[in-house]
């Protein structure tokens, strides 16, 4: 689960990292009153869960409390890249004498957590690392032992004798937000040293682990202000793994490795999945019919393709919440079904009997592919 | 031979009296497991139909010989029952459960290092040796014995893949579900040095997907140590980049982790990749003697 | 550090470990109001810092008021086991269904904790341990995982069931105590079942961890409490390990190991140790010149005996410290004094000039250890 | 070859500013072994004496390839030294403090098992090869290059034995001063098992005191795998038996724990123990060809 930049640095500000004063706005004229308290400027900046806003056009140095309504405005009636922006945090107005990047994530490589910092930081991290590695130190720390004053040392090593220390605080407090707040990541960039000496966390990029929310539940509660389109929605609510994306054979599946693989296999063919869709291990007929009417639900899908392998998942009980969702909503569009394993034959039997107009029931995935693709080829055209 | 399990795999079932673990642990031994006790605190003395219910891994062990630990707990105790099984000493523990906070199987993971235990998964389906012994979820009717080695980070992927050369006559040896959270026990690596050493296997099929870097180091483990042949499968070709919001994931993994990298990596280690399920199974029927 | 039995139950009933009601009583007056308090029926405890009280007479059934007050007068002007006695614990008098025993520690063969259980507790748990191992279940816990709930099942096995939820809620507090406040020790014996189906801690032995009472500031106070004779108060106020014995050559040296050498020597020549005083490493010139007042003001002393290899410890400052201790106390026993090592020649250079009566420089320790007895029992005859 | 330290030893001194480490550290150097860096955090740039003094132990090796440490931080702060040393990776850290809590050195071994690092100590003496380098504070000059290994729990009984042996003008090969905490770094057994393997060594004595079970443990390794004549030492045989509270340690150890169990179990695996120190030198002046 990904925060917004302003939720991370609520979460940082309860560790004791310092963040610049700042105000979350859900209206121009929030915006425009923020920045006279903020003293006449402030940098709007939209809040969304995606990176690139500085080169988006996301934020905005506004000049006056007016400059900061437009801004707002603008962010708020557009969007950011294709995204619904409900809010928009108002900053004060720094000086920056420099920037510096800080992150630490749990790395899967290693099952340790990852420190890494920069004397270089700002927007073109991902550059820097690329051209010149040896700037970006890292340093795995193992959770046995947790953070120590060695590692602090260590990863400040290069940095400007005057801020080693505060830039040591910051890191500590991003270990306890990592470590303490089940973070898979935690991200400052930049991480800056104002004129007058301070260190503040410009930024705040922080992920939080979804297996981990049950023991969260004021982060998770977070979630409800995230924008989200109404299928999204439904799906979320019923437990399964959606995304949303841009084609037009809506794909359901059981597991993320089958369900990746339908949509490699439909692209081979030439078509393009409108979703991902995951029902998980040991799906309930309920989520079945959820599932299917979430996809039918997308004016965008021209087929749907329900590829089940049944393991934990019994192919019976999908056959089941497919015919219960059918009883619900009535299908505009072809339904390509493909069931293996667990009670396949019973699932498949199930189909049969109701043997309904929309379904068309074919008996391997590959297959299953093929025949979605060209269904959609044949109804788009 | 066969890896992992076989014959002689005595399994004790954690979380034997929950629905999941009922139904599976039945199952198992239908197909011809060894089940030979369950732990659910509190329900000792108990059987679940005809399998002993124990208070502990501990107990279950001394009343039954059981050598392999089976998980299917609720998450949030998962990580318990792995320790649990660890302090036992079973040589293999075999997590079903899926939903683990990704910070205490890294907790697990250190815990385990240097320990004579060897885990599955979590969040995976499991390992059977088909004719032999199914410890998990895996549908035995879809397997077949054979001389095809399988490891996979992906359930549902694994068994298209296992049915595709089940269907052309192919038989597994043994058929790894290592899982695919982030921080898990066995990884490619483990299971083709297993399998490398396994006489039973001729030929090792390994599906992995985008994400991490398992599948890189995979290759570079085949390079230098695998003689056997191997066959490739990555999932996610076409999976949306995501919605990435920091750069620190880039930075560590470099242009890796796409399937397309994987993909490459492998072939440059010789190993055969199909582009679908389909073609893993022909490759593989071309590939054996 | 041992705590008496009533710090003990206090830290118990701190973490959850439910204990007798109980009064803490300075005279047989109190003990008398606390009985009365108590329902008219008490248990008075002597509070000792050593075992073997049940048998010892250290723990009466007072039937009466009069009883208590008779018991604890008793116990308050004899003593115990030749230890001075300044409280006693009197606690209700409960009616016990059954006894247990479980201990925890910090076991140094493996660097993990080691949880030890009985379902027969009582006073003959080592003839237990001797006669029928089998009956004490014992458990390590490893510190990187700590305690879960499986290892109290196993711990509890043998309990009859409808005590062990009980008994496990006692071992969950006896861990929070041994690895929250620092201790290498607890034990209970006997953990009680009471008639009424309570489960108590009847006893409380613990241990505290001498190098963490720098972080256990609330327990350090405590020692305040303990009985001290003037020896040894005066050692430890210098920060040097004394214990006092029953011969008659006061010893110092520098180093545990030193120290009991000297000690088995000094036997081996006929003689006895009137104490066991290690002044440590890196001693200054004035723990010296203490170690030497604390020792000449014991009257059971006939010789002092200085022995000391010098490491971190340099002989010059040693002897620097004992003539400074020779110019505000004029002793009346020879001080046979040898060293060695770390700047050993300066040091024997020192006392050579200072030329002082009393002092005997002697360059081996076997000879040091001879001439000490020889010295001692030519005084005692 | 000696045992642990040589000439090839290149040590950083972590606490080299204060009284202790300063003192330790130039004796160190003067006795001839590499004394190559210091730290102490916030002197980096400073030297002491011309020893250069750093950050951190990883800029330490980094600049002057040091691969032994040697720690003289306060109690508080020296299990932090412990870990840094181990994850820099040094193969020596010699932890010189004294009053460490047991329970953090318990966490501190827990970490160290099958890392690469090999701690001696806490609250110890050192290594010294003599000859060649003293890591530690046992005094060089009581010392001189031979034959005998010599490995032991208590410090200046240590001194002392050594002391009778050079006096004797029999040499050591090296001599280990493995502490007396309850929980320490190397013990009997593992120094002994170097001590058989180095070929510079003809004779190990072993010097023990009451408490704890390494004597014991030492006793059956030596019957096994030990084939040098051993001499052994054990302090505390009239030590008052202690203001015992409670039964759990009597328990676990059963009867042994004191001297006379200790020099019995030594005794019945052939190791020949000395009353006196002084005894012990005869005892090793008898053995040596």
């Amino acid at each position: 689960m990904d925060l917004f930049e302003h939720q991370g640095k609520d979460l940082f500000a309860r560790h004791g990292i310092p963040i610049p004063r700042g105000i979350v706005c859900e209206s121009p004229e929030a915006a425009r009153a923020a920045t006279e308290i903020l003293g006449g400027t402030s940098v709007v900046k939209v809040q969304v869960q995606v990176g690139g806003r500085g080169k988006g056009g996301g934020v905005v140095l506004a000049g006056s409390p007016e400059e900061a309504e437009e801004a707002a405005a603008r962010m708020l009636a557009e969007g950011f890249k294709g995204l619904r922006v409900t809010r928009v945090l108002v900053e004060e107005h720094l000086s920056i004498a420099r920037e510096f990047y800080a992150a630490m994530l749990l790395d899967r490589s290693t099952g340790t957590d990852l420190a890494m910092v920069a004397v270089e930081g700002g927007v073109d991290i991902e550059e820097l690392a690329r051209t010149r590695p040896e700037t970006i130190r890292r340093l795995h720390i193992d959770p046995e032992i947790g953070l120590h004053p060695y590692h602090l040392r260590r990863l400040t090593g290069s940095f400007p004798p005057e801020v080693r220390d505060l830039v040591e605080n910051v890191l500590a407090g991003l270990y306890e937000v990592l470590t303490g707040e089940d973070a898979t990541l935690v991200e400052v960039n930049p991480l800056v040293l104002l004129s007058d000496g301070r260190v503040l966390a410009l930024d705040a990029k922080v992920t939080i682990d979804d297996n981990a929310l049950w023991r969260r539940r004021e982060i998770e509660m977070l979630k409800s202000s995230f924008p989200i389109d109404p299928v999204e929605f439904r799906a979320r609510e019923a437990g399964l793994q959606y995304v949303k994306l841009d084609g037009e054979v809506g794909i359901i599946g059981n597991g993320a490795g089958l369900v990746m693989s339908t949509l490699d296999l439909v692209q081979q063919a030439g078509a393009a999945a409108a979703n991902f869709l995951d029902i998980g291990g040991g799906a309930s007929a309920e989520s079945m019919a959820t599932s299917l009417e979430v996809i039918l639900s997308d004016p965008s899908v021209k087929v749907v393709l329900v590829n089940i392998f049944g393991g934990i998942t019994r192919c019976d009980v999908v056959a089941e919440g497919m015919l219960a969702a059918l009883e619900r909503v009535t299908p505009q569009v072809p339904i390509v079904v493909r069931l293996d394993g667990t009670n396949a034959e019973e699932g498949r039997r199930i189909l049969e009997r109701a043997n309904h107009p929309r379904i068309v029931s074919v008996p391997t995935m590959l297959e299953a592919a093929q025949r979605a693709a060209e269904l959609a080829r044949g109804r788009a055209a | 031979m066969a890896i992992l399990v076989d014959e002689a795999t005595r399994v004790v079932v954690s979380g034997i009296t929950g629905r999941e673990g009922t139904f599976h642990a039945l199952r198992n031994r239908a197909y011809g497991t060894q089940v030979v006790a369950g732990v659910t605190p509190g329900k000792a003395g108990q059987d679940v139909e005809g399998i002993p219910v124990f208070d502990t891994i501990a107990d279950a062990v001394a009343e039954t010989g059981a050598n392999t630990s089976l998980i299917f707990v609720p998450a949030r105790f998962a990580t318990e029952a792995i320790y649990e099984a660890a302090d036992s000493e079973l040589p293999l523990v075999v997590c079903i459960t899926e939903g683990i906070p990704v910070r205490d199987m890294a907790r697990v993971a250190s815990y385990l290092r240097g320990k004579p235990s060897t885990l599955v998964g979590p969040n995976c389906p499991g390992v059977i040796s088909p004719g032999r012994s199914n410890v998990g979820i895996i549908p035995g009717e879809i397997c077949a014995p054979g001389r095809v080695g399988l490891v996979s980070r992906s359930g549902t992927l694994t068994y298209q893949i296992v049915h595709e050369l089940t269907q052309r006559g192919i038989g597994q040896s043994t058929c790894v579900g290592m899982g695919g959270d982030p921080v898990h026990g066995i990884g490619f690596v483990q299971a083709l040095e297993r399998f490398e050493h396994d006489p039973e296997t001729e030929l090792v099929v390994m599906i992995g997907e985008i994400g991490g870097d398992d599948e890189e180091r995979a290759a570079a483990f085949i390079r230098e140590h695998v003689s056997k042949p191997v066959v490739g499968y990555i999932a996610g070709f076409t999976a949306p980049p995501g919605k990435r919001m920091g750069h620190a994931g880039a930075i560590i993994t470099g242009s890796s982790g796409t399937a397309q990298a994987k993909a490459e990596a492998l072939e440059t280690a010789g190993v055969k990749v199909g582009r679908t399920p389909t073609e893993v199974a022909e490759l593989v029927e071309a590939a054996l003697p």
